[in-house]
C-alpha cells in the first residue's frame, strides 16, 4: 500500500488515542482546524474537543500544561506548529520535562511528546527554517527522533507516545505531503518501530552516508548519481538522534572505509560534529580511509529569495561532491 | 456630519474605554486630509490584490499574510504619529512597511524575492523593515514584537532624558507595537505591559483585533475577548478600527498620553481580515462566507471614507474612480517593476551575518554547505 | 472567639476578594485540630532552624531557601484538601514535603544529599517530591511550576470525566500550583491562567506574597501588587497567610469551588519570610532589621495559634513547652538520621536518566567525563 | 596588579557605562541589590536607576527589551542572573536578535550583550547547572564568548559591549571570586581584547589541551601533572566560542601532534564535537598522531549530593588520562 507521511503521522496519532485513553493531543489548531498542516484531520471529529485540544497562542503555557498532565499519569502530544515555536517553551522541554525524572530519583517521568515540523519549509524566511536537531540531542533526559518516510513516521510516533520518557518528535512540513510504498505490515496497529535504530536505506561498499529526516532523499538521489560514476553508497537514515546509533555506523564503515554526513541544519555544533567525534573516539577511526566531511546547510539564517534560498540549502550534488572528496575520486 | 468649506466634523464612532478619560469622541478633518487617506487606502488595497494574484502564479511564495480589510489601521496611525515615532509588527506587514513611506514597488519586489526588494530579497512577506523611518518589522514569531516593541519605547524615552528617566519622565518619541487578538494571549506581552506601566514607557500596544488567529476566533483563545479592558492597569480604548478618522484621533490622543509621561497604553482597534490568515488558508472553515461579505458590505474602510467624500461633496465618483484607476496603475507598474528586478546576486548569501567588526579575528567566514565552500576560511 | 467544650468559633482575619462572593468569615475549630497543627508549625519551623544551622556548618550546601515564617499556608493548606490533590511549588519547598506527609529525616537528609534523602540526595533543597502524595515538586525555574501545575489539574479534570472534560464539568481531585510574589510577574502565568479560564481547570493559585522576590519588594516588581485582583477574571482571595485557619478555610473554600467546575480560583496570601532569600543574602539590606522582627512579633503563625490554643484553654503553656521540646528531640534525631546516612552510591550517578524502556535500542548507555568511561558503550 | 573575575567584570561594566551614555545594564537585582553575585556592585549608585535598571522576574519581556532597545541605538547589557534561565528568553536571542541584521538585509542591528553565570555551580541542581556554550555557538548572528580569567573578563566583556552585533557573554559563578595577577594595561580603561582569538595559557609540545572558561585551570592543573610524567601539554583557552579559532589550534597541533578537548558541559553536540569535525575536515587532521578525545561532563543532569556531583564533573584526572591515551602513554 502507498502512505504519505500525513496520514502516517495521522493514523499513529489515531491509533494511539483509541487504544490508551490516557493519549491526547494539544496544540495551536489541532482541533477545529484540524491542523495548520493537516496532520490531525478527523482526530478532532472522532475524539472530540476534551481528547484534541486547540490552545490559544501561549506555547510557553501549553507546554508546560502538557508536561504537569504527563507527570500526573497522561500521555499528552503536544504539537508545536512549527519547532521554531518551541524556543518559546524549551525551558518546559528541558528543565521541567527532561531533568524531572533525574532530580526525583525515579520518582517522577514525563511520558509526553513534543511534535511538529522542524528546519526549513520554502518562503518562509528565517525565523521559520531553523532545526533544532542538535540543541534538543545535545540535553540527556530526551529521546529525539526524526522521521523521515511514512514508514518511519507511523513506526517511530507510535513508539513515541508509548515512551515513558519525554520525546522530541521532529517532522518536516517538507515531507508531509510525500507519499511511499509501504509493507503490509506498517499499516497494522501494532506496527512500532525501535527508538534508536538506525535504518540503512541503501546497502553500499565505497562509502557510509549518514543523514536524517528530508535529507535521507537528498542522500538517495546521490547515491544514485555516485552509482553512475561508480561509487557505491550506503545511505544510514538515523531515525533517532538521541540516543545516537553508533554501532550502525561503526558496522557500514567498516565496510566502507569513507563516511559522510549530512543534515540540513546548521553545520557548528551539529549532528555532523558528534559524529565526527564519536569515530574519533571510537574504533570507527580505524576503519576509516579517509577523515569523515560534513555536509550542512550553510552557516546563515535562511534567505527568502527563491535563488539564496536554494544556495543556501544542501543539494545532492554538494553529497556527492563530498563523498567523491573522502573516496579520493576528485580534489 | 457637518461641511464647512472643505472642513468636516463629525462624530467618532462609539468608543470603549478602561482607565482613561477625556478621549475624543469627535473628529475634524478636512477635503486634502480624507483625499490622500483615501488615496493611501486604495493603494493599499491594491498591493495585497495583486499580492494575491502574485502568488497564485506562484512569483511569491513561502508564507504571506494579507492586510486587506485592516488597511484602516495604518493609515489612522500614521496620521497620528510621525516617523520620529517607532513601529513594530508581526508578518502582516505589507501595508506597515506602505505605511511608513515605502514605495509599492519596493514592497512587490521584495514579496517576489527581488534584490530591489525593502530587504533586499532577503526578508520575504513577513520581514520588512524600514529603518530610515523607524520601521523594526516584520516579524514572524507571534508576540515577540511586544517586549521588542517595548524596548523601542524604552530607548525613546531613554534618548530624550540622557539615560535619567524616571517613571512619569516625558518622551519626544513613542513607539508602537502592533499584534492580533490571537497574540494577545502570549505571556511576554503581559511582562512587557508590567515593565511598561512600572516604568512608564511611552508604549502604545495597538491591538488589531480582527476576530481570528488563525482559525481560532478570539473567544476561543482569550478568556476575556474584551482585549481593551482585559490588562489589569493598563489603560485600554477601543474603537472601531476600519474608520481612519477614528484610529487617527484615538492614536493621536494616545501618542500624546505617551509623550506627556502617563506611561503604556493599549487600542484595540475592531477590525476584520478578507483573506484567510495566509494562502494556504482559504478562511471559510471557521467563518462563514456571509460573515466575511457581511463585513465588506457594512464596514469596509475604503467604502466608508468613500461614502464620506462623496456625501461631503469634496469629489464626485468619477474622480475617486480616476484616483482608483491611478492606483491600479501605479500598482502594475510596481509589479512589473518587482517581476523584472533580479533576484538578490549569490554574494548576498554570505552578506549582512554579521556586522563587520575590526575587532573580530576570522569575523567574516562563513560556511557552505560543503567544507572549504562559503566564503573565507575555517583558519583564517 | 466562642470556646464550646473542645470546640472554638472565631472571627476569620479580613479578606479581600476579587469576583467572588460567600467567601467564609469565620471559622470552627476544635481542641485536636488545634494541638495537630500546632505540632505541624512546630515540626516545620525547627527543620527550617537545623537546616540553617547545618547549612552554616556546611554540611547543606548550594541553594537553599528557608520557609520560616509562612508555615501556616502549608499547614492551612493541607488541612483543606487531602492527598489525592496534587500541589506543585517552587524551590523553598521544605517544608510543602512535610506537609504532604514526609518525614523531617528525609528532608533533611536530603538537603545532606544522603542516599536515604526524599529525592536520595539527587534533588537538593530545591528538588523535594512526594509521588505518592501527589506532591510533584520542588522547581527552580521561577514561574515554571505556574503552567506544569495547570498541567496537573487538566489531567484531574480529564480523569475525572474520562477524557470528556469540557469547561464546567466537575472533578474529584483539585490541583494546587504555589508560587512567590516575583513569580507573579512571569508571562507563563498569563498563559496558564487564560487556558484555565477557558477550559474551567480546577486549579488553586496559591500565590505567597512574602513581600520581596529576593532583594525586591513587591512594588518594585508587579506595577499592580494588589495581586488578588490583578489577573483579570480569575477570581482572588486575600488572606492572612499567617494564620493557620484563614488558609485552611479559604483554600477549603476555593477546593470546593474548583471540585465543582468554576474553574481557577487565586488565593493571595499574605506572609513573609524571616529569613534571607537564600543563604547567601542577609536579607537586611532591603528590609530593615525591625520590618523583620515587627513580623515576627505580631503576626508570627506559631505565637497565633499559641494564644489561640492557650486563650481557649485548650493547653496550658507547659503542654506547649513540651511539645516544643518534642519537636526539638524529633528534629535532632532526624539530623543524626540525615548525618549518618550514606551519600548515594556512585551507580546512582547514572540511574534515573531514562525510565527503562525495552524498545529503545541501546538506551542505557550514558557517557563519562572521558571516553570509555559512564555506563554501557556508545557501540551499544 | 591582582584583580578578581567580578571586580574585572564590575570594571568593564563601569568604564563602558561611563564612555558611552547609550549603554546601560538591566536584569534582575542588578541595581539596588548590586548583583545577585555582585558584579554590578556600585553601579546603580554610581549611574542611577535609568542606567541600571532592576526588572521583574520576567526574562522573555526584558530580553525582548533589550532587543528592541539595541534596535534603536542603545547598547543594553542584558544580564541574565543565571544563563539557565535564558531558557525563558531564549526566542529572543535568537529569533529576535541574532537574526535581525540578515532578515533586514543589514538595516537592523542589534548591538546587546546577554550576560551572566553558565553551567554549574556547586550544590544548586539539575535546574541550575546547565552549560550553554554549544546551543548558542550553534547559531549564526551570534558571537559567543566565554572568559576564563580577569583579564578575559574585563578586556572580552569590554569588546563584546562595543560590538555592533549581538554577544552571548557566558561567565562562571565560581570563578567571580578567583583572584589572578594582571598587567598593568588590564587595569586601563582602553584594555579591549579581540574577540575570536585564542590564548595558549601554557605552551608545551606534546599535546594539545583546548578548553574555556573555568575549566582552563583544570587543564593547567593536568598540565602541571603531565609535566611531572614527562608529557608537555599546551593549554588553549578559547576565548571566544563563536566564531572559533581553529588557526590557533592548527599551530597548536602542527607543534604537539595530540589534541584533546575539554568543556564542562555535556558531550554530545558539545564544542569538542565541532572541533572534531573541523579538524576532520581541516589540514590539522593530517597533523595528528592520534584520533582526537573529549574530556566532557557526564552526560546526565547535574545531582545534588556531593560525591555524585563531583563525579558528574570532569577532573584534572581526566585530563591526564585522556592526554596520556592520546600520547599513547597508557591504555
Ligand atoms: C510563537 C508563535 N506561535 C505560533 C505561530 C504560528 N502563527 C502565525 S500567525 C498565527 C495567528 C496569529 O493571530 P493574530 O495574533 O490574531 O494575528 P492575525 O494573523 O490575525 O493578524 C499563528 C498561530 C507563530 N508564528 N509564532
Ligand atoms: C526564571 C528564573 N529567573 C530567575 C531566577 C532566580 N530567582 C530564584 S528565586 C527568585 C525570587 C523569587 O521570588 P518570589 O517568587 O517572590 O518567591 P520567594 O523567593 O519570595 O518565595 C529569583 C529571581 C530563577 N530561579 N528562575
Ligand atoms: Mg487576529
Ligand atoms: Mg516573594
Amino acid at each position: 500500500p502507498q502512505l504519505t507521511v500525513r496520514d502516517a503521522l495521522n493514523a499513529a496519532l489515531d491509533e494511539e488515542l483509541e487504544r490508551d485513553p490516557k493519549v491526547f493531543l494539544m496544540g495551536e489548531e489541532v482541533g477545529a482546524y484540524q491542523g495548520a498542516y493537516k496532520v490531525s484531520r478527523g482526530l478532532f471529529q472522532k475524539y472530540g474537543a476534551g481528547r484534541v485540544v486547540d490552545t490559544p497562542i501561549s506555547e510557553a503555557g501549553f507546554a508546560g500544561i502538557g508536561v504537569g498532565a504527563a507527570m500526573q499519569g497522561l500521555r499528552p502530544v503536544i504539537e508545536f506548529m512549527t519547532f521554531n515555536f518551541s524556543l518559546q517553551a524549551i525551558d518546559h522541554v528541558i528543565n521541567s520535562a527532561a531533568k524531572a525524572l533525574y532530580m526525583s530519583a525515579g520518582q517522577i517521568n514525563v511520558p509526553i511528546v513534543f511534535r511538529g515540523p522542524n528546519g526549513c519549509a520554502s518562503g518562509v524566511g528565517a525565523q521559520h527554517s531553523q532545526c533544532l536537531a542538535s540543541w534538543y540531542a545535545h540535553c540527556p533526559g530526551l529521546h529525539v527522533i526524526a522521521p523521515y518516510d511514512a514508514e518511519d513516521a507511523k513506526g517511530l510516533l507510535k513508539a513515541s507516545i508509548r515512551d515513558d520518557n519525554p520525546v522530541v518528535f521532529l517532522e518536516n512540513e517538507l515531507m508531509y505531503g510525500a507519499n511511499f510504498d509501504v509493507s503490509a505490515a506498517v499499516m497494522e496497529k501494532d506496527f512500532v518501530l525501535p527508538i534508536g535504530q538506525a535504518k540503512i536505506m541503501r546497502p553500499g561498499t565505497n562509502v557510509t552516508i549518514v543523514t536524517f529526516s528530508r535529507m535521507v532523499a537528498h542522500a538517495l538521489q546521490a547515491a544514485e548519481e555516485l552509482e553512475a560514476q561508480g561509487i557505491s553508497a550506503e545511505v544510514i537514515n538515523l531515525r533517532t538522534i538521541r540516543p545516537l546509533d553508533m554501532k550502525t555506523i561503526a558496522e557500514s564503515v567498516k565496510k566502507t572505509n569513507h563516511i559522510v554526513t549530512v543534515e540540513e541544519g546548521w553545520p557548528a555544533y551539529g549532528i555532523g560534529s558528534e559524529i565526527a567525534a564519536c569515530i574519533m573516539e571510537s574504533e570507527v577511526f580505524d576503519m576509516l580511509d579517509a577523515p569523515l566531511e560534513r555536509v550542512t546547510g550553510v552557516d546563515v539564517p535562511m534567505p527568502y529569495a527563491k535563488n539564496i534560498e536554494t544556495a543556501a540549502q544542501l543539494a545532492p550534488h554538494n553529497i556527492v561532491n563530498a563523498c567523491k572528496r573522502v573516496c579520493y575520486r576528485n580534489k | 456630519f457637518v461641511v464647512d468649506g472643505e472642513n468636516l466634523t463629525a462624530d467618532l464612532p462609539p468608543i470603549k474605554t478602561h482607565l482613561v478619560d477625556g478621549v475624543p469622541t469627535s473628529t475634524k478633518t478636512n477635503k486634502t486630509e480624507l483625499l490622500e487617506y483615501y488615496r493611501t487606502l486604495l493603494l493599499m488595497r491594491r498591493v495585497e490584490i495583486v499580492s494575491d494574484l502574485l502568488y497564485k502564479s506562484q512569483v511569491i511564495r513561502g508564507f504571506c499574510h494579507l492586510y486587506d480589510g485592516q488597511e484602516a489601521i495604518c493609515v489612522g496611525m500614521e496620521a497620528a504619529i510621525t516617523k520620529d515615532d517607532s513601529i513594530i509588527t508581526a508578518y502582516r506587514d505589507h501595508c506597515t512597511q506602505i505605511g511608513r513611506g515605502d514605495t509599492a514597488e519596493r514592497v512587490l519586489a521584495e514579496l517576489c524575492g527581488r534584490f530591489t526588494g525593502c530587504s533586499k530579497g532577503k526578508g520575504g512577506s513577513m520581514h520588512m523593515y524600514l529603518r530610515s523611518a523607524n520601521f523594526f518589522g516584520g516579524n514572524g514569531i507571534v508576540g515577540a514584537q511586544i517586549p521588542v516593541g517595548t524596548g523601542l519605547a524604552f530607548a525613546h524615552k531613554y534618548n530624550t532624558n540622557g539615560g535619567n528617566s524616571t517613571p512619569g519622565s516625558p518622551s519626544s518619541q513613542v513607539a508602537i507595537s502592533m499584534f492580533g487578538d490571537g497574540a494577545s494571549n502570549q505571556g511576554q506581552l503581559f511582562e512587557a505591559m508590567n515593565m511598561a506601566q512600572l516604568w512608564k514607557l511611552p508604549i502604545i500596544y495597538v491591538l488589531e483585533n480582527n476576530q481570528y488567529g488563525m482559525g481560532t476566533s478570539k473567544g476561543r483563545a482569550a478568556s476575556n475577548p474584551d482585549f481593551y479592558q482585559r490588562y489589569d492597569n493598563i489603560p485600554g480604548i477601543k474603537t472601531d478600527g476600519m474608520d481612519v478618522h477614528a484610529v487617527r484621533d484615538i492614536m493621536s490622543f494616545a501618542a500624546n498620553w505617551c509623550r506627556t509621561g502617563n506611561g503604556p497604553i493599549l487600542v484595540e482597534c475592531d477590525t476584520y481580515r478578507y483573506h484567510g490568515h495566509s494562502m494556504s488558508d482559504p478562511g471559510l472553515t471557521y467563518r462563514s462566507r456571509d460573515e466575511v461579505s457581511d463585513v465588506r458590505k457594512s464596514r469596509d474602510p475604503i467604502d466608508k471614507l468613500k461614502r464620506v467624500i462623496l456625501d461631503a461633496g469634496f469629489a464626485a465618483a468619477e474622480d475617486l474612480k480616476v484616483m482608483e484607476k491611478e492606483a491600479r496603475v501605479q500598482v502594475d507598474k510596481a509589479v512589473e517593476f518587482a517581476k523584472n528586478s533580479a533576484e538578490p546576486p549569490l554574494d548576498q548569501l554570505y552578506a549582512d551575518v554579521m556586522v563587520p567588526n575590526p575587532n573580530v579575528v576570522n569575523g567574516s567566514y562563513v560556511r557552505g554547505a560543503e567544507v572549504n565552500s562559503g566564503i573565507g576560511s575555517m583558519m583564517g
